[in-house]
């Protein structure tokens, strides 16, 4: 077994933190992702009945009544937990903890028993229920970094990790680690009020860090000891 | 494009490779040709990413897009450009599926089994132009060609214009619904009235404290939603600590009303009696730090706020507070909305607002508001105008009246997109010979007779200037980051061809070979300016740097700030809003509003963005009503029970999301769907909720009044379960605890 | 069936009855129903086989278009399949708890009830195996979970509870079927010595050339003896982990320590009551009325009401720990129970499990055929249910509301849980047909343990103590 | 230790010289065959060269054999110590050949870990219960054997061997015991 504590200091945990003070709810998020990492588009029948295929989703709650309703938004991705309850429940280890603490999905290793998407608190999983369609030439589309998924396999948020292993790549040939703000999944790049920032929970410096240890900062369900790596910041209140 | 393969190249081909396979001795070195070569920007595997600008709405945000083998794979804002600095909306990130839409028409097509047959017979593109220069040179006078654009980039236009021009045609009439319901020709003529400048007023979020914001939805659709939003971001978090506070006064809970610190539910068309309510308490109770407010009180003379409080449904309270806060923030600003506009007081209304700004001394001030830069060349002002409802208008009365001989339209539907009322579709059939460049087969391409499809705009050249734009000069570049996936041509190129089949006066006009040459002759004045963020002393470095950085902007933030004129010296209007459709027969205000995602139904065609929920509703793939609980209840329906909502001019049915931020006298509806044509994943779906809108105009601006029509609703007993992503049952609640 | 089982007075001539029978014409009374395959029998076979048929062809429409074409979504990723599935591993528990734990007690009562109970684990077993491979949709990648190394040499997730699962049903099917069929070989041989042509190849097969030599039956027993006590500690086993599939989430309602004794109990509540609904069916289409008695009934209804009374203990244990504590996604989920959606459900599965527990305490209804197979119908039906609840009900909510969720069945589902329906019957009926449904050696062996004694009036059957 | 050979001593039929008589009769019942079975005994039959096959398994002792040696238990334990070994090296060693971390738990945890062993030993228990016991009976066997079908019809067969001189004083005893269909066995396929 490597060293523990040697480890936690070179290798990186990867989080996210979602400032709900900035999100507008505008869905960029969701489409960027879509683009990436080739997430299937479920069609009107199938996302009635709950078949949608997002990563990325934008909860919208409602607090009050009319005249003093209010909407909030909070973006939902896979919370990348540390430690994940998806994780122990496969039978074979399609997905499982990466060194770097990121939640990964091994595509061709699912067998599609669907226990992962019970286990998440989070219900952040996606199955695609069937072959996912692609009408000629929307195939053009298609990330070739990213896996097209079959049928019968779960899939989820993975904070882009082919961007991840991108920059980490081109970072480690000059010799360097990847600056802070350097990776950006897809949702993080396209946000407009830049209301999602990634960096390394590990590095103490780093933007996600500093925003984790802002006294606005919360973890989604915290109270199931998940360890999610995205971190939440609450919507603020101006005082006039 | 690769060349056909015949038997002979094949048995060439085979013995090639028999040679460097079996024959070939070690010492000697074989290169192996490949059959193809592949094109010099194309490397295996590599990503490329080129610079352009989107053109999924008229903001014109900076993109940069990836291309690997040749394909375009991925959008994203560019990071240098000043107006979105690397940021982009979803419907800009869902431009690939413009670009590689299963339903684009790929090659130019004569409609001849009669106009709405859907029977296309290729043409070849040198056919196509023989036709439509035979339909141009035969008319008897060159008044009777109209031409109608929708979304056109600016060199397009200049172009058409030009072309119109030089043949001595009527200019092109401009219009399009997303324009019309962000409420941009109003906007214009605010600006002329108000600063005396022709360009549109940048409103600095992010550098202020208290925004008013009157019916603009600007982290949606409104104006430069990305660039909004991003400044958006700093008002709630910015680097400079504080956190400023958004009012939002709107009569339903738009999303950027969701995002705002405090939701004012004001009756609607009475958004600027609660502009003028603030104004007249500002300048009676001395408010604010700005020393006297004399100057202004004439603008207040006709205001009382007890009758603005009493007409808005807001409480003098509520308009006391505000109007202290406005006025006590260093910085604050005040921004007249898209959905004014759409009101018979549009543009009283938004002066109204604007002068907000006047008496808080924001205007030129930073954190309050400040003019777009005007093309930074000459050959670049003559940028796309949106025309107003009643110039659109005008060309349908000529239509009808048997004056329009042939129609070109480019990048507009009006079909789907006035009110069905406005009779576009009637009129359209007393034009004998219409030519659409559009790329899909929309409402309005099924109508015409010659079809000839553009590049998408991810294959095309062009150029912006931003309005409203950023704190610098800019002007985007538009490039194609692809080669034309079809048989598709650019209308630019077509309309230079034509101009020199037709000859005369509008070959002389349109001198240049083709688009390229049109562009670097109309940027050309750019190449020397000082102000260039990045330098190039050659045109041929010029154009280099233009297509690599997707732009060109000032190095420096130069705010321009407005100078305003004397409309301040004459007392505001207060006008009542008046709507049509009698209150007793039809009870409910109509509130159509664009869609998020769908904008004003250009992204139907586009799965991603039908994937995309509605982030107030969670709503995808359809049509709804929204209504408030109360109504709901006295109606009798629940979410999902299909009502008929009927209006003098038109009904449509469609299912109940009861939603708890909207005025009980409201009811609305989202547009974008409902289309007819527009390929596959627009076609059939949903309703469009301008057959129900009154063809009304603002007698001041002359612009639409699509917010002004009464409504009836009738339950019809059915259900239709919409596409949601949140849980009924869940019923919105965060949780449970 | 309406008919009324004999009082005492008649009970006791059926058992004079069978004490006075010669051993040959006890083994015609059992073969000779077993070569009567009439029309009747016949038809319900088709009909079965149909069903089955259909079954199949829904489960290959599955395979063929995806696990979509199932009720199915997020967040139920577990629907019909996963109910009945634990519904026939439910099902399985009383073959093994009648002839394993009774055999143990040296219950006498069990000796012909015994082979029906081991063949309805053994079949349950087989329908509920069939489920973990329709539920995966791509079927063909369900070796992936077989422990052996992949070409990385990667083994499965022994952590995961599919795997415990995987591993423990099939220990019980190979146990409860090797069961079965080690004290099948004596009436093999029996079979085999009295029956020619087809049958009696396949007798002799199946006998292994059993002769009955007192070695035989000395080793036999000892093997039973040994099978009997290991097959307890795993029927235990299985169900406690089926139960673990879902209390080792975090999902509210299933996140429960109870849980595994609280689905063994179910379990043998719902075998138990399977086991007297087939018992009765059975009883009457072969004309085994001579073998299987009120005595019998009677017994088995007793520990179906107290095995229904320990599910009732469970169940509240459990749900007033959740009502008291209160918390909100499961006082939403008991609100959707008592007041809700799911409250027709709640009520039918508290009714038709509580309804027989009152029942089956008089002794006329669990002598009564036709009043027993109602009772014994309906514990099944609150049983399904119950696991419909867990299952299904359950995965509707979750700590986000608004990531709740509804399930509609579809065509699909249904047609592939009744072909294990008609599925189980056809195989037991073809078994009844093939094999011996009533385990002769031990009808005989009873009694020869057994004399008829006077006492007073009475004529008793008085067991000897021997082993 | 008694080796495997000697254990099959209910083959009456496999004493190598053919200077031997095989014989059997048929009982209605126990006690009759019990009491021909001593008188046999008396007679100087060893044990090992009678064998009684039944339909019904009568009590041990009832018929006056005595307990016989079992390996049995000893092939049971020893697949469930293989079943707990291999038990052990599925949820012990395995997860250590190709480390993969799930959930926060370390590569073996003692719950999953326990688990599986007890499934893996009792599959093997039983499993080699099954193989150990056809072991010992010698199963599957359809070779030819000494029967008579209608041991499974309520009669007890007796089956013994003498040398030839004694065949008819064996006759004797088991006529006198109200024996039946007392001859040579007749060698069936079984």
């Amino acid at each position: 077994m490597p060293d523990v504590k040697a480890s936690a200091e070179r290798t990186p945990r990867w989080a996210m933190a979602v400032d709900l003070d900035r999100c507008t709810g505008c869905q960029a998020c969701l489409v960027a992702c879509h683009a990436e990492n080739n997430v299937p588009v479920a069609g009107e029948k199938l996302a009635g009945y709950g078949r949608w295929m997002h990563w990325i989703i934008i909860d919208r709650y409602w607090e009050g009544e009319f005249p003093n309703v209010r909407a909030r938004f909070m973006p939902v991705m896979c919370q990348q937990c540390g430690e994940a309850p998806c994780e122990p429940v496969c039978p074979v280890f399609a997905t499982y903890h990466n060194p770097e603490g990121l939640n990964a999905q091994v595509y061709n290793r699912c067998i599609g028993t669907r226990f992962c998407g019970n286990a998440c608190p989070y219900k952040v999983r996606t199955f695609n229920w069937f072959r996912p369609e692609f009408p000629e030439p929307l195939t053009e589309q298609l990330n070739p970094d990213v896996t097209v998924r079959s049928r019968g396999i779960m899939e989820k948020c993975t904070f882009c990790l082919q961007r991840i292993r991108a920059v980490e790549m081109e970072a480690r040939a000059a010799g360097r680690r990847p600056a802070d703000g350097e990776i950006q999944p897809a949702c993080v790049q396209t946000c407009p009020p830049e209301a999602l920032v990634f960096g390394d929970l590990n590095d103490p410096e780093s933007r996600v860090s500093q925003l984790a240890r802002s006294h606005r900062s919360f973890r989604l369900l915290d109270e199931l000891g998940a360890e999610p790596a995205v971190i939440y910041l609450k919507g603020g209140e101006t005082n006039v | 494009m690769t060349p056909r393969l015949t038997r002979r190249d094949f048995i060439k081909v085979g013995a090639g490779t028999a040679v460097a396979t079996g024959l070939g001795s070690a010492a000697r070195k074989i290169l192996l040709e490949p059959f193809v070569r592949p094109p010099e920007d194309v490397l295996p595997g590599q990503a490329t990413w080129y610079a352009s600008t989107c053109r999924q709405c008229a903001a014109g945000c900076g993109i940069i897009v990836r291309v690997i083998n040749g394909r375009a794979k991925k959008i994203e804002g560019n990071p240098l450009h000043p107006l979105n600095r690397g940021k982009l909306c979803a419907r800009g990130q869902a431009g690939l599926q413009v670009l590689y839409n299963p339903d684009r028409l790929r090659n130019a097509v004569r409609q001849t089994g009669g106009r709405g047959s859907r029977t296309f017979e290729p043409l070849y593109w040198d056919a196509a132009l023989d036709l439509l220069t035979e339909k141009i040179g035969a008319l008897s006078d060159p008044g009777r060609l109209a031409f109608l654009g929708g979304l056109m980039p600016d060199h397009l236009y200049r172009l058409a214009s030009l072309f119109c021009d030089g043949l001595g045609a009527p200019p092109p009439v401009i219009f399009d619904l997303h324009s019309a319901l962000e409420g941009r020709a109003t906007a214009d003529r605010l600006s002329k009235a108000f600063f005396g400048s022709d360009e549109l007023p940048v409103y600095d979020l992010a550098h202020t404290e208290v925004v008013l914001s009157f019916g603009a939805n600007f982290l949606e659709t409104w104006m430069s939603p990305v660039a909004q939003s991003r400044n958006y971001g700093r008002l709630r978090q910015g680097p400079f600590g504080g956190r400023g506070l958004l009012v939002q006064i709107e009569p339903r809970l738009s999303a950027t009303a969701a995002s705002a610190d405090e939701w004012i539910p004001v009756r609607p068309g009475t958004e600027a009696h609660v502009a003028l309510a603030l104004g007249r308490i500002i300048v009676e109770e001395r408010l604010g730090h700005v020393g006297s407010h004399r100057s202004y009180a004439v603008l207040y003379q006709d205001v009382e706020v007890g009758d603005m409080a009493q007409a808005s449904d807001v409480s003098v309270e509520t308009l006391r507070r505000l109007a202290r806060v406005f006025a006590d923030a260093d910085h604050a600003v005040a921004i007249p909305g898209g959905y004014l506009a759409g009101h018979r007081n549009g543009l009283a209304g938004m002066l109204a607002v604007q002068a907000l700004n006047v008496l808080a001394a924001q205007v030129g001030r930073e954190g309050g508001v400040f003019l777009s830069h005007p093309a930074p060349a000459s050959a670049l002002a003559q940028t796309a105008r949106v025309d107003t409802f009643d110039r659109v208008g005008d060309l349908i009365a000529r239509m009808r009246a048997g004056e329009v001989d042939v129609l070109m339209v480019h990048g507009a539907n009006p079909i789907f997109e006035l009110p069905a009322a406005a009779g576009f579709a009637e009129a359209v059939s007393h034009v004998p010979f219409v030519v659409s460049f559009n790329s899909f087969v929309d409402e309005t391409a099924i109508q015409a007779d010659l079809l000839l499809p553009d590049h998408s705009y991810l294959e095309s050249w062009g150029y912006q200037v931003p309005a409203p734009g950023a704190d610098r000069p800019v002007v985007s570049a538009q490039q194609p980051v692809v080669r034309p996936l079809y048989d598709t041509r650019a209308t630019a190129d077509v309309l230079l061809a034509l101009a020199s089949r037709l000859g005369g006066p509008a070959a002389a006009a349109l001198p240049w070979v083709d688009e390229v040459a049109f562009l670097e002759s109309s940027l050309g004045e750019l190449v020397s300016s000082s102000l260039s963020a990045f330098p190039a002393d050659t045109a041929g470095d010029f154009w280099a740097v233009w297509r690599r950085s997707g732009g060109w902007w000032s190095e420096k933030e130069i705010p321009r700030e407005p100078e305003v004129t004397s409309v301040v010296e004459t007392p505001l209007r207060v006008v009542e809003p008046t709507s049509e459709g009698d209150s007793g027969s039809y009870p409910f205000l109509l509130y159509p509003y664009p869609s998020v995602s769908l904008s004003d139904g250009r992204g139907a065609n586009l799965p991603w963005l039908q994937e995309t929920p509605d982030p107030m509703t969670t709503v995808s793939w359809g049509t709804w009503v929204e209504l408030h609980p109360e109504t709901a209840r006295s109606l009798g329906v629940v979410d999902d029970d299909v009502v008929r909502v009927v209006s003098p001019f038109g009904s449509l049915e469609a299912p109940v999301v009861v939603y708890p931020g909207i005025r009980p006298d409201v009811v609305a509806i989202p547009i974008g769907q409902g289309h007819v044509d527009y390929g596959r994943f627009a076609e059939r779906r949903g309703g469009n909720p301008l057959a129900l809108v009154a063809p009304v105009t603002d007698p001041d601006s002359g612009a639409w009044a699509w917010a002004a029509t009464r409504v009836r609703l009738e339950a019809t007993g059915r259900r239709k379960a919409l596409a949601r992503l949140e849980s009924l049952e869940g019923a919105g609640r965060e949780s449970l605890r | 069936m309406s008919e009324t089982l004999p009082t005492a007075e008649a009970q006791y001539d059926e058992r004079v009855l069978l004490a006075k029978r010669k051993d040959s014409e006890i083994n015609q009374a059992v073969l000779q129903p077993m070569m009567q395959t009439g029309r009747g029998f016949w038809g319900l076979v088709a009909a079965l086989s149909a069903i089955v048929a259909w079954g199949v062809f829904a489960w290959g429409y599955l395979i063929y278009w995806g696990i979509g074409v199932t009720g199915k979504n997020r967040p139920v990723y577990w629907t019909l399949f996963i109910t009945t599935f634990v519904f026939w591993i439910g099902i399985s528990h009383a073959g093994t708890m009648i002839s394993a734990v009774l055999r143990l007690l040296k219950a006498d009562w069990r000796r012909p009830i015994t082979r029906g109970a081991e063949a309805m684990t053994a079949f349950a077993l087989m329908m509920a195996g069939l489920y973990p491979l329709i539920h995966l949709g791509r079927v063909w990648k369900f070796y992936w979970m077989i422990p052996y190394p992949n070409n990385r040499f990667m083994w499965p997730n022994f952590q995961s509870p599919l795997m415990w699962d995987l591993v423990a049903i099939s220990t019980y099917l190979i146990g409860s079927t090797l069961y079965l069929y080690l004290a099948l070989i004596p009436d093999m041989a029996m079979a085999r010595d009295h029956t020619d042509g087809l049958r009696y190849r396949l007798y002799r097969m199946l006998a292994l050339g059993w002769r009955g030599t007192e070695a035989e039956w000395h080793k036999l027993h000892r093997a039973l003896g040994i099978f009997s006590v290991a097959i307890i500690p795993i029927f235990l086993s299985v169900h406690s982990i089926v139960s673990w599939d879902f209390a080792v989430t975090v999902q509210p309602r299933w996140h429960s320590t109870i849980f595994a004794p609280y689905f063994v109990v179910g379990a043998i509540y719902s075998g138990l009551a399977a086991l007297a609904t087939i018992l009765v069916i059975v009883r009457r289409g072969m004309r085994l009325q001579e073998f299987l008695r009120s005595e019998h009934f009677d017994s088995l209804g007793k520990i179906v009401m107290v095995a229904g009374m320990f599910w009732t203990y469970f169940w509240f244990a459990g749900f007033l720990v959740e009502w008291y504590g209160n918390e909100p996604v499961i006082r939403e989920l008991i609100r959707q129970e008592v007041s809700g959606r799911l409250a027709p459900l709640f009520y039918l599965q508290m009714t038709a499990n509580l309804v027989p527990i009152v029942l089956l305490a008089f002794r006329r209804i669990r002598t009564t055929p036709a009043a027993l197979l109602g009772a014994t119908l309906l514990v099944n039906v609150g049983m399904y249910t119950e696991r419909l609840l867990i299952v299904i009900g359950s995965l509707q909510r979750n700590d986000i509301p608004f990531n709740w969720g509804t399930y509609r069945t579809t065509w699909v589902e249904v047609s592939i849980v009744a072909m294990t329906f008609a599925g189980f019957v056809l195989l037991y009926t073809l078994f009844s047909r093939v094999v011996p449904y009533v385990p002769v050696w031990e009808i005989k062996e009873g009694r020869l343990r057994y004399t008829m004694r006077r006492i007073g009036r009475l004529l008793v059957p008085t067991a000897a103590e021997i082993e | 230790m008694r080796m495997r050979p000697t254990s099959r001593s209910d083959e009456a039929s496999g004493t190598p010289e053919g200077s031997s008589v095989s014989l059997m009769g048929l009982f209605d019942e126990g006690t009759r065959t019990a009491e021909a079975i001593d008188a046999l005994l008396a007679a100087g039959i060893a044990p090992e060269q009678m064998v009684v096959m039944s339909g019904v398994p009568y009590p041990e002792q009832a018929l006056g054999r005595r307990r016989e040696w079992l390996a049995l238990p000893y092939i049971v334990l020893a697949g469930a110590a293989s079943g707990f070994l291999f038990g052990l090296f599925l949820s012990v060693v395995t997860p250590h050949l190709y480390r993969l971390d799930v959930g926060g738990h370390p590569a073996v945890g003692f719950p999953p870990a326990a688990i599986i062993v007890f499934v893996f030993t009792m599959m093997a228990t039983i499993v080699s219960t099954f193989l150990g016991v056809l072991w010992e009976m010698n199963f599957p066997r359809f070779g030819p054997a000494p029967y008579h079908k209608l041991v499974t019809d309520g009669n007890l067969a007796l089956m013994l061997e003498c040398s030839p001189s004694r065949e008819g004083e064996v006759r004797q005893i088991l006529q006198a015991h109200n024996a039946h269909h007392i001859g040579e066995p007749e060698r069936m396929t079984l």
